[in-house]
């Protein structure tokens, strides 16, 4: 899986308040603009910021897409979902 | 003709503004404002900022090695307290200087025709020229913080790239180069809050020694793991290195 | 082991696909098909397509020298008759390859995670690869549409890059590369609508002799002059030359 | 002048259906987004392609931003207004 449709999409819900607000008023109409799969939309849909981090996907594009749509305060409950960095280093070749 | 006058390194890390916990930041201040008063000392007329992007400037359509920009430049886009986004005073005839000198010797620097920067630029934009605006900036992103990361080598040698473009310049110019970035720390990962002294002693030894060789030695996944994905911004400094390259530090 | 088995050129000028005043332009779709029976003949397995961005895809705030696209491709983006927006079969394992090389060979690349690409790439790919997705590809784009403009040597440069890192490869790997672009033509200007057949002639003669330095040694203001902006697109015959240094067109 | 305001104005016009909605239907309050002089303000607001582009702008850009707002039917007019390349070299550094 190459995932660069999620990345797109979650670059664009993290840095785009205009899509944030399209896909908070209708997930499933906004995710159907990415050439996503049954899977990759679940882990967007469910926000599995760990999942998507070990699959590849740069921290701080996850922190930006969870902190746009939760805000600052919900720093500590991303954190507590998060692996390290370490645990995923020699995982991906 | 032109000349380098002076390398400096310093953090940028948004939580120093946010402070939330409320500490002393009281040195933290206290030594962006010691670098403003050097390069007022160094009688500087521009500085060239490299910062990395942490994945809001640019796209996954389009992701630069390394990217200078030619125009105007305002920031940080990422408001953070004490830092206004506002027009940062640029120096274009600098920047096309860099950018040409870049072609000539084989380099591909992706430019901006203006950019709206993020804290990485703009916290030293900010904190370390003078407020009146009489040390224009130049701004260049290096792959620090998105993968595919700019090997540590070729930031180097971007920093020696840069020197010659600016001796060969045909007018005075004072450049001072700041390498803005952190050591150990980890951003948007489990670690998060971390930070790693032994690893911090050997990077600030290296530098204070000019030995840019015990930091071009390092692996990314070295770096990763003992420095963070905040540590890639390690290329920075190397940058600095690049252009003073006999440099010691004070 | 992987190998450079053929170069293509081939126009991808819009008013062939729009085609205005319905003139019959058989010829030129049996060109395109031409070239796709010859990419079958030769066996190819992927094919790196070089075109220029018509200043469409990249934005004011990051315009690169060279890109490649290391996944998922589509378009063309902008629709044209007979060139319906649909996935491109892709090959990220080359296009790694070619970013890996480009990395340790002082190419500073930026990169696209996907690409929806202009007709510069969306046609060549659509009428020159077979439909059933056996030859799969590699999208490069040149700064070749907007200023400033890759220097024409680099372009040459690339391709020599592009043939090292292709047979550096530890699998079979049976690549061609296609050059997108028009001669002379012009886009957006007073002139549009012209051609300048002489400069046609030196440019195609130049190519058909393999000799590069007839093209190398145009300025840019001269190609501006004879060629219009549009033949600024000569860079991408100079990448295919360039993996080919001492071949002869047939 | 620098002009990369109007640039990056005129690329959003030209590139972006729901940037050129907004304009037409405020255009004061679009242009205000941009950091443009009066003067720049002045030669989006009459399109005046012909100046944009003896000033620098890149001629598919200004042909992009023209198309988009009044169609594809619109070249003859739009080449009616363009000076020539030619005449332009030399005339910038
Ligand atoms: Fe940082
Ligand atoms: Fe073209």
């Amino acid at each position: 899986m190459s995932l660069s449709a999620v990345e797109q999409c979650i670059f664009d819900l993290g840095n785009s308040g205009n899509m944030r607000k399209a896909y908070v008023a209708e997930p499933d109409a906004f995710l159907a603009r990415y050439a996503l799969d049954d899977e990759e939309r679940a882990l967007v849909r469910r926000e599995d910021v760990a999942e998507l981090f070990r699959r590849g996907l740069n921290p701080m594009l996850l922190m930006g897409f969870h902190m746009g749509l939760h805000g600052p305060a919900s720093m500590g409950e991303y954190l507590k979902k998060m692996p390290t960095l370490a645990s995923t280093l020699g995982t991906r070749e | 003709m032109g000349a380098i006058v002076g390398g400096f390194m310093m953090p940028h890390d948004p939580t120093v503004f946010i402070n939330p916990r409320k500490l002393d930041n009281g040195h933290l201040m206290d030594a962006y404002a010691e670098i403003c008063r050097r390069i007022v000392e160094l009688d500087a007329t521009s500085a060239v900022i490299i910062g990395a992007d942490h994945y809001i400037l640019f796209t996954p359509k389009c992701l630069p090695q390394i990217l200078i920009c030619l125009g105007e430049l305002n920031g940080p886009v990422d408001q953070l307290p004490g830092l206004p986004n506002r027009p940062i005073p640029h120096n274009p005839v600098l920047a096309e200087r860099i950018f040409a000198h870049a072609q000539e010797t084989g380099f591909d620097l992706a430019v901006a025709r203006s950019l709206g920067v993020d804290h990485a630029i703009g916290a030293p934009a900010h904190l370390c020229l003078p407020e009146d605006g009489s040390v224009t900036a130049v701004a260049v992103y290096m792959a620090s913080g998105v993968a595919p990361y700019l090997r540590l080598r070729r930031a180097y040698e971007f920093g020696a790239m840069v020197k010659s473009a600016v001796e060969a310049m045909d007018r005075d110019e004072r450049v001072v180069i700041l390498g803005s970035g952190g050591i150990s720390h980890w951003v948007g990962t489990g670690e998060m809050g971390r930070t790693n002294p032994v690893f911090d002693r050997m990077v600030l030894d290296a530098i204070v020694a000019g030995d840019a060789d015990a930091l071009l030695g390092l692996t990314d996944e070295e770096i990763l793991r003992e420095g963070g994905n905040g540590a890639m911004e390690i290329r920075h400094f190397l940058g600095v290195m690049g252009q003073c390259p006999e440099g010691r530090a004070k």
